[in-house]
């Protein structure tokens, strides 16, 4: 069982490893397409971050807006910027 | 005022058993949530008798396509589980056209939608009677398998 | 009981397993979107599956339920609508 | 009025004044006037509370901590919400003859619930009401950002947006951490508490990346220059000069309150960082070729200088503390004064290439002495208050033997004469060019007034320290 | 506020206010510009002037404003100010006459002329400043106000020279507020005290000695002395009135002062002498008054002549300084005021010759005496001066500066000073020659229509007032008022005082 | 070996799967390519919140699992609408 | 050696992240008294469930600066100068029409549930009124707009509800109680249904408002 109560940690960490990492990318992608798929993926996991802390409530906001709404207006948004760079990495 | 069709009728009575329940499992069932419930259901159906006629079903063969369709989607899932896994890639991927004489509307797109679902195919696109699948193995025997669901789907809804 | 639930478990994660490995290995969109609507949909129902008869109460057991015919739908729909824009788009699948 | 309901007034007032300018159709320049004037009437009321007082507060809701939220102003507050709140009525001057119509209407909207947001920040006690307040701040600038502006300005803000929320959910992550570890989110409650908490270094770190990347430190600056060079000239104005500062200002509050200032690496961190910025940025300046981003990245440089002014108040006390607030404010004085009249050049040339300004010195005299006058201060030449905070920094660096730091703020003033002085050679020379627009006249009168009082200010360090009060 | 306080106020403000308001006037509107110029510049002389005989029966003006905790804002009228107060106020008052005359037609008038009585501000201020602090702002504020004009006439080349004369002087600032800073940081405290202040404030010696250093690189680069000069040749590029200001009054005579206020009214004469810098500032002056003499020697262009001869002159203030001694001081000081005399008349009759003829090369001056006899002859006196010939006020400076050096046993100096009129000598005698005994090579332009004399009035009068002066104060030298008689009331305080 | 000491690994199986699913967002080649990856998040994520809501007894965390669930498919088909629509000239 | 730094890069970043999750793992305080709190208040607050207690009471305040921020969030996305509109494309397929027909009913009916949860347990306005506006959002997508007439007629004012309405509130407190916010107990209950309601709606207008930005709806500014 000793093994087992690292679990949680170790999930903590991957979580962890995900945001850090998504977040980087969101961030310093150059192309916007790659950097808002990466935004959105990183809201989805924020919410499973606040899951983890815990706190349903901010997790189910962050559901709503981060998961679901702002994957929607960063399309739209990027749709205004068209023949920028989409399917280019 | 315009004179509601019993078709229409039905539905609607349908449609809020059918969101009461919804809201019923949501909820719990705790008798203080109809409070905001009951206009909650009304409201509900009400938008989806706008946005969708009523659609006449037989419920038997509505079980039957459930329990028929869940083995397909396993089964589907079974399929492409060895494909991903497999050593060595085994795709021979197409386009196979495929005429439907299912009625637009519900019983088209659950159509559809069960294509994708099930073993092999994916349903690519439409255009009037013609569907496009994209099938992951072309030397299945994909009408057979098409026209089988098709003619499942065919008995749930009565033409 | 104990045991189907975790039969079921297992089974669910082994599909999530194969979906995420057709997403990485496939060689194209439309058969990407295969591995996904199958595989992951199916895992989902599994895992879903699972839980319930843990829990056993019906009410979480109906909820699951409803939630795993949203993603059944939402699934399904979104891969038709990706590959018809990819076809639209000129993108020719993968052939061999 | 009590002095205490003059905190809730102070965020409700821009808010109200917000709503309306966005629901209104017309009549957005003297609403945007009125409110921003009304908002200064506010601070002055403020200050003049805090000179007996020295620190009000309110419980909003009647609920007491850690149930409920308090607002609390104390010095800084006070001198800041001053400082916003003495520029916000010259930006709206300037903007309402810089803008007509929708956009005006948007730009009155926009600017005052950022003024509001500003003002709530200022007097936040409360950690999370902190992050709302970030978080509006974050994205008023944002959409200022964005007002008006073509493809360029939209990539930009995207990016400022992606850059701010990231930051404002790094700082929301560290303070759950802390309201995991104590129970509350008070920022009395919780002083001192910081480095002993479970946790509490990761919180730190957590929230001081966040406030770094909001605050756009160098090296985590990448985003400010295009968002703020691709702006309209008043809205870089607010964004170079108040909207910045926020985040530092909270940092303070933070590790000098929350964290007592602790770990001398953070104070070795914060002053290395700022160097680096100070240094680096200020070259950039001097290599751009387009005169708003040189100033775009003049403000990164001179946020480098708050940095080491921040670093430097654990060990020197009161005259870092005097400094980091002396420069903040000259500082807001003067890159608005030097943005709007940047501004100007750039719409008299239709264009703001330094080699193509066309003897604007001749034609914007008013703005050219703009120009020069927040120069004086940027460059911390006297008598500005430029120049009085960067001689408490000396005088910190030296009572600290952070001789490298000397040489640093030495260096950064040097290479802030270059690219001011590259600005100002610019506007000299070149030929004539009769046909361009004529600037309506308060452009040039609120980019003067806002430069001048940067070196005004320089007489008023005294009773500006006087009111910040000691280090918290 | 009482007039002790208000009246060094007072002085900045009749040539701020007057600047201010200019700056907003139309380009056009030459009558009222003209007037308020020389209105200020006439009320600021009565006021200097009655500060001056305030100050000689022991009277007290100062006024100060605290800027930040023990940093005060300070002006305070001492002797050694008012002898650069005065100096500026007079000449000031001349070359706006001058200029007004100058660019009678140029543009950018406006402009000028603001940033003309600004510079005259930032110049009373350094020379009323009441500690390091206002010293270092006033001295900020001169190499603001000059920027303008020395890129007035916004050429390339002028541009440039204002980049390498902001390059040196912005450069300079930054020692000096580095020095000041450090200083404070040792002392506590900054305000000019006869004799100084560092002795006994227990810093060391070692940190003493770099901050004198940073200070005096600091002021060091507005006086020219070498290698800190680059500057100033290249800054002829300005207009001739710019040129008579910055080399005679404002920019190298703030630095000169500078030097002055920090040996004596920081660090007291007799401790840098502890302290071994003097020795060290002397060479430095030695070395520039020698090289800048060499340099000018060479040149062909007459405003570069005089210029690299700045360099040189002004090296004897410095020289006078840093030679320990009452005799050296009252040369060193009292040169301060005759360079400025001598140096404005050369630079204005310069401007003469380039404004009326187009001229601006010594190769060209063949015969020019005969054309402009009164120009030619104000020039001669001031060369001759600049030579140190009696009765010219120039000789009084090197005969204070000789016998002062010999008091204080450096006779090495009395061979710089010596080797420096030789070299003076040789560089305006020929200019001499030219002028007055050669044939003239061309024809010379025709005599503008409408004015009588060799040249406009308004160019004419300032520099024949000034050799005037330049003779006045040779030959009434022991008259009370005169600047060698201000000048040792000055050394007396540093010297002998309680 | 209890059913609930395997909740921490499915979880832990779950999210490394996740993680994996990013190499597809880095890779491309198309944007569709990379918008398959949050279909796949979206799927995880509801299968991991119904796992913790039983794991930590938070009923609530189904109500986010549900809203996961129904909001899946708007990014996607906003992507399909706005951004990925058929180029200029093709069938 | 962009691999070498890349293999740094990711060192750095799982050490980070092991610095984080180790945070995140570390035990909630003992002393935390914070429920204990809110449960002894929660009589006084009007609401039975803390979470909304805490929303839209103890830190109402915080609520009314976050409904703000979606009003910035919009008017940031309006002010843009407009873009030609988005390319609508293709024909709306069939699948995405039914798509919506059945799912859009089942998204308003779980965001009034969030609403009716938000009493009891997580959930209220701000979730509500997200999935409503996810719903007004896909209703665009899949071409059942016809609920933009209102929209284009009404956008601000509809927006602006609940900020104003919340603004209303929290000025009459601070006139008449002298506090900001500090609702009335008796009143408590209803004055926060009626600021939820109100917010909820405004929400999801400000929500498919902005998904729309500049090019669809026609700006009816002056």
């Amino acid at each position: 069982m000793a093994a087992l109560s690292l679990l949680p940690p170790a999930l903590d960490l991957l979580l962890a490893v995900a945001l850090l990492l998504t977040a980087w990318r969101a961030l310093y992608t150059r192309a916007l397409f790659p950097a808002v798929v990466f935004f959105v993926a990183f809201g989805m996991l924020l919410a499973l971050a606040w899951m983890r802390l815990e706190a349903p409530d901010v997790a189910l906001a962050e559901a709503a807006i981060g998961a679901g709404l702002t994957g929607a207006l960063l399309m739209a948004a990027v749709a205004r910027l068209r023949g920028r760079d989409e399917d280019k990495p | 005022m315009p004179a509601v069709s019993s078709a229409v009728l039905r539905a609607g009575a349908f449609r809020i058993a059918l969101y009461a329940l919804l809201w019923g499992i949501l909820a719990g069932f705790e008798p203080g949530s109809w409070f905001l419930g009951a206009p909650a259901v009304l409201l509900a159906a009400w938008l989806s008798l706008q946005l969708a006629s009523p659609v006449p079903f037989r419920p038997w063969p509505v079980l039957v396509f459930v329990a028929f369709f869940i083995g397909r989607s396993v089964s589907g899932a079974v399929d492409v589980a060895r494909r991903a896994l497999a050593p060595r890639l085994r795709l021979a991927p197409a386009l196979v056209v495929y005429q439907t004489s299912l009625p637009a509307g519900l019983p088209r797109v659950l159509f559809l939608n069960s294509i994708s679902l099930t073993p092999g195919t994916l349903s690519a696109d439409i255009r009037d009677d013609t569907v496009w699948v994209h099938v992951l193995d072309e030397n299945g025997d994909h009408e057979q398998a098409l026209s089988g669901l098709e003619g499942r789907l065919a008995r749930v809804f009565p033409q | 009981m104990n045991w189907l639930a975790l039969a079921s478990l297992a089974l669910g994660a082994f599909f999530f397993l194969a979906g995420t490995v057709g997403l990485l290995r496939f060689p194209d969109v439309h058969s990407r979107l295969h591995a996904l609507t199958k595989a992951d949909n199916v895992g989902l129902g599994f895992l879903l599956f699972g839980l319930a008869l843990e829990v056993g109460s019906p009410l979480v057991g109906a909820k699951l339920f409803v939630i795993w015919c949203l993603v059944l739908l939402a699934s399904a729909s979104v891969s038709h609508v990706i590959a018809r824009a990819a076809l639209r788009r000129g993108v020719e699948p993968w052939q061999r | 009025m009590s002095a205490s309901s003059l905190l809730p007034l102070l965020v409700l007032w821009p808010l109200a004044g917000g709503l309306l300018g966005l629901l209104l159709p017309r009549g957005a320049g003297p609403l945007l006037l009125g409110v921003s004037t009304g908002n200064l009437a506010l601070a002055v009321a403020l200050v003049d509370a805090l000179a007996g007082a020295g620190k009000v507060a309110h419980s909003v809701g009647g609920w007491s901590t850690p149930l409920g939220i308090a607002l609390r102003a104390d010095g800084l507050s006070a001198v800041l919400i001053l400082v916003a709140g003495a520029v916000a009525p010259l930006l709206a001057l300037y903007a309402s003859a810089a803008y007509a119509g929708r956009e005006l209407r948007y730009f009155a909207g926009l600017f005052l619930l950022f003024l509001g947001a500003l003002n709530g920040l200022f007097i936040a006690g409360d950690l999370f009401n902190l992050y709302v307040t970030l978080e509006l701040l974050g994205l008023s600038a944002v959409a200022l950002a964005a007002l008006g502006g073509g493809a360029a300005a939209l990539a930009a803000s995207l990016r400022y947006l992606l850059a701010t929320i990231t930051g404002s959910l790094a700082y929301l992550l560290g303070v759950a951490l802390l309201y995991r570890a104590t129970g509350t989110l008070d920022l009395l409650q919780l002083s001192g508490q910081g480095p002993a908490l479970p946790g509490g270094a990761v919180a730190f770190a957590l929230m001081v990346a966040g406030l770094l990347l909001k605050a756009a430190v160098f090296p985590l600056h990448f985003w400010l220059p295009p968002a703020h060079a691709n702006a309209s000239p008043p809205v870089s104005a607010a964004l170079s000069a108040l909207a910045v500062k926020a985040p530092l200002y909270l940092l303070l509050r933070l590790w000098l309150s929350t964290y007592d200032g602790a770990w001398p690496l953070v104070a070795e961190l914060l002053a290395a960082i700022g160097a680096a910025g100070v240094l680096w940025c200020s070259l950039q300046a001097v290599l751009q070729r387009r005169a708003k981003l040189l100033v775009a990245y003049s403000t990164v440089a001179q946020l480098g200088y708050l940095l080491l002014a921040l670093a430097l108040v654990p060990a020197a006390g009161a005259a870092a503390y005097g400094a980091f607030t002396l420069l903040l404010v000259s500082h807001v004085l003067a890159k608005a004064g030097l943005f709007l009249a940047v501004g100007n050049l750039a719409r008299r040339a239709g264009h703001d290439r330094l080699d193509g300004f066309e003897r604007v010195v001749q034609h914007l005299p008013l703005s050219a002495s703009a120009i020069a006058l927040a120069g004086v201060s940027l460059m911390g030449m006297p008598p500005s208050g430029g120049f009085n905070g960067k001689w408490l920094l000396l005088q910190a660096a030296i009572a600290t033997g952070d001789w490298w730091l000397v040489a640093v703020i030495l260096v950064g003033g040097l290479l802030a004469a270059v690219y001011i002085f590259k600005l100002i050679e610019h506007t000299f020379g070149g030929s004539d060019r009769p046909d361009a627009t004529a600037l309506p006249r308060r452009m040039e009168w609120a980019a003067l007034t806002l430069a001048a009082s940067a070196v005004g200010v320089g007489f008023l360090g005294q009773p500006l320290l006087r009111l910040l009060g000691g280090v918290p | 506020m009482s007039e002790h306080e208000l009246l060094p106020l007072a002085v900045l403000a009749t040539s701020l206010l007057p600047g201010l308001v200019i700056f907003f006037l139309p380009e056009g509107a030459v009558r009222v510009r003209s007037v308020l110029n020389l209105a200020g510049a006439t009320v600021k002389l009565v006021l200097v002037a009655v500060m001056l005989w305030g100050v000689s029966r022991g009277e007290n003006y100062a006024v100060s404003y605290p800027l930040l905790p023990g940093l005060t804002f300070s002006l305070r009228a001492d002797s050694l100010a008012l002898l650069f107060v005065t100096l500026s106020a007079q000449l000031w008052f001349l070359t706006t006459i001058y200029a007004i005359g100058y660019l009678e037609s140029s543009p950018n008038r406006a402009r000028f002329f603001g940033f003309f009585s600004l510079c005259v501000t930032a110049t009373v201020g350094v020379a009323m400043a009441g500690n390091l602090i206002t010293f270092l702002l006033f001295y900020e504020l001169l190499t603001l106000s000059t920027y303008p004009l020395v890129v007035h006439r916004e050429t390339a080349a002028a541009r440039a020279a204002g980049n390498r004369y902001l390059a040196y002087t912005i450069g300079g600032g930054a020692a000096l507020l580095l020095g000041t800073a450090w200083l404070y940081a040792e002392t506590g405290t900054l305000t000019f005290t006869p004799r100084g202040f560092v002795d006994g404030s227990g810093a060391s010696s070692p940190v003493l000695a770099a901050i004198f250093f940073l200070l005096v690189a600091g002021v060091g680069v507005k006086a020219a002395l070498v290698p800190l000069h680059g500057w100033l040749p290249r800054a002829m590029v300005a207009p001739a009135p710019v040129s008579a200001l910055l080399h005679a009054v404002a920019v190298v005579k703030a630095g000169a002062f500078g030097i002055i206020r920090i040996v004596y009214d920081v660090f007291g004469v007799e401790y840098a002498a502890e302290l071994g810098v003097t020795d060290a500032l002397a060479a430095v002056a030695a070395v520039t008054i020698i090289y800048g003499s060499l340099r000018a020697l060479a040149q062909d262009d007459l405003k570069r002549r005089l210029a690299f001869s700045t360099v040189s002159q002004v090296s004897y203030i410095a020289l006078g300084v840093a030679i320990v001694g009452p005799l050296a001081s009252i040369g060193g000081i009292v040169h301060l005021v005759h360079q400025g005399l001598m140096k404005i008349t050369l630079f204005f009759c310069a401007g003469n010759y380039a404004e009326t003829l187009g001229l601006h090369k010594v190769s060209e001056l063949d015969g020019v005496g005969r054309r402009m006899p009164l120009t030619t002859a104000a020039f001669t006196v001031a060369a001759l001066g600049m030579i140190g010939l009696p009765p010219m006020a120039g000789f009084i400076s090197k005969w204070y500066l000789g016998l002062g050096a010999i008091e204080a046993g450096a006779t090495w100096a009395v061979f710089v000073l010596a080797g420096s009129s030789a070299l003076n000598a040789a560089y305006f005698l020929p200019i001499l020659h030219r002028a007055w005994f050669r044939a003239p090579t061309a024809a010379w332009a025709p005599v503008p229509a409408g004015v009588r004399a060799e040249t406009a009035l308004a160019l004419l009068l300032p520099p024949v007032i000034t050799a005037l002066l330049v003779l006045l104060a040779g030959v009434l030298a022991s008259v009370q008022y005169s600047p060698q008689e201000w000048a040792t009331l000055v050394v007396r305080r540093e010297f002998y005082a309680p | 070996m209890t059913i609930d000491a395997v909740h921490p690994w499915l979880a832990l199986f779950l999210l490394a799967n996740l993680l994996a699913g990013l190499w597809r967002v880095l890779t491309g080649p198309t944007a569709a390519d990379r918008m398959l990856s949050t279909q796949l998040f979206g799927t995880t994520a509801v299968a991991l919140l119904a796992i913790e809501a039983d794991t930590r007894a938070m009923p609530a965390l189904r109500d986010v699992a549900l809203v996961f669930a129904l909001l899946a498919a708007i990014t996607a088909v906003a992507f399909v609408r706005r951004v990925w629509q058929p180029r200029e000239g093709s069938k | 050696m962009k691999r070498l730094g890349h293999a740094v890069l990711g060192l750095l970043l799982l050490m980070l992240a092991g610095v984080l999750a180790w945070a995140v793992s570390l035990p909630v305080a003992p002393g935390q008294d914070v429920p204990a709190h809110i449960a002894g208040s929660l009589a006084d607050s009007g609401v039975s469930h803390p979470v909304t207690a805490v929303l839209l009471n103890f830190r109402g305040y915080d609520t009314l600066l976050e409904l703000v921020v979606l009003l910035v969030a919009l008017a940031g996305v309006r002010c843009l100068a407009p873009l030609p509109p988005p390319s609508g494309g293709g024909a709306v397929g069939g699948v995405l029409r039914e798509l919506a027909a059945l799912l859009l009913p089942v998204l308003v009916l779980v965001a009034l549930y969030l609403l009716w949860a938000g009493a009891t347990r997580p959930g209220g306005a701000f979730q509500g009124g997200a999935l409503l506006g996810a719903a007004g959002i896909l209703a665009l997508l899949a071409g059942r707009d016809r609920f933009l007439a209102v929209l284009e007629q009404r956008l601000w004012l509809l927006a602006g509800l609940g900020v104003g309405v919340f603004l209303a509130v929290a000025a009459g407190t601070l006139v008449w109680g002298g506090t900001l916010l500090g609702l009335p107990p008796e009143q408590a209950g209803i004055l926060i249904l009626v600021i939820e309601s109100f917010a909820l709606l405004s929400i999801a207008v400000t929500l498919v408002a902005l998904f729309l930005g500049t090019g669809e709806l026609e700006d009816r500014d002056p």
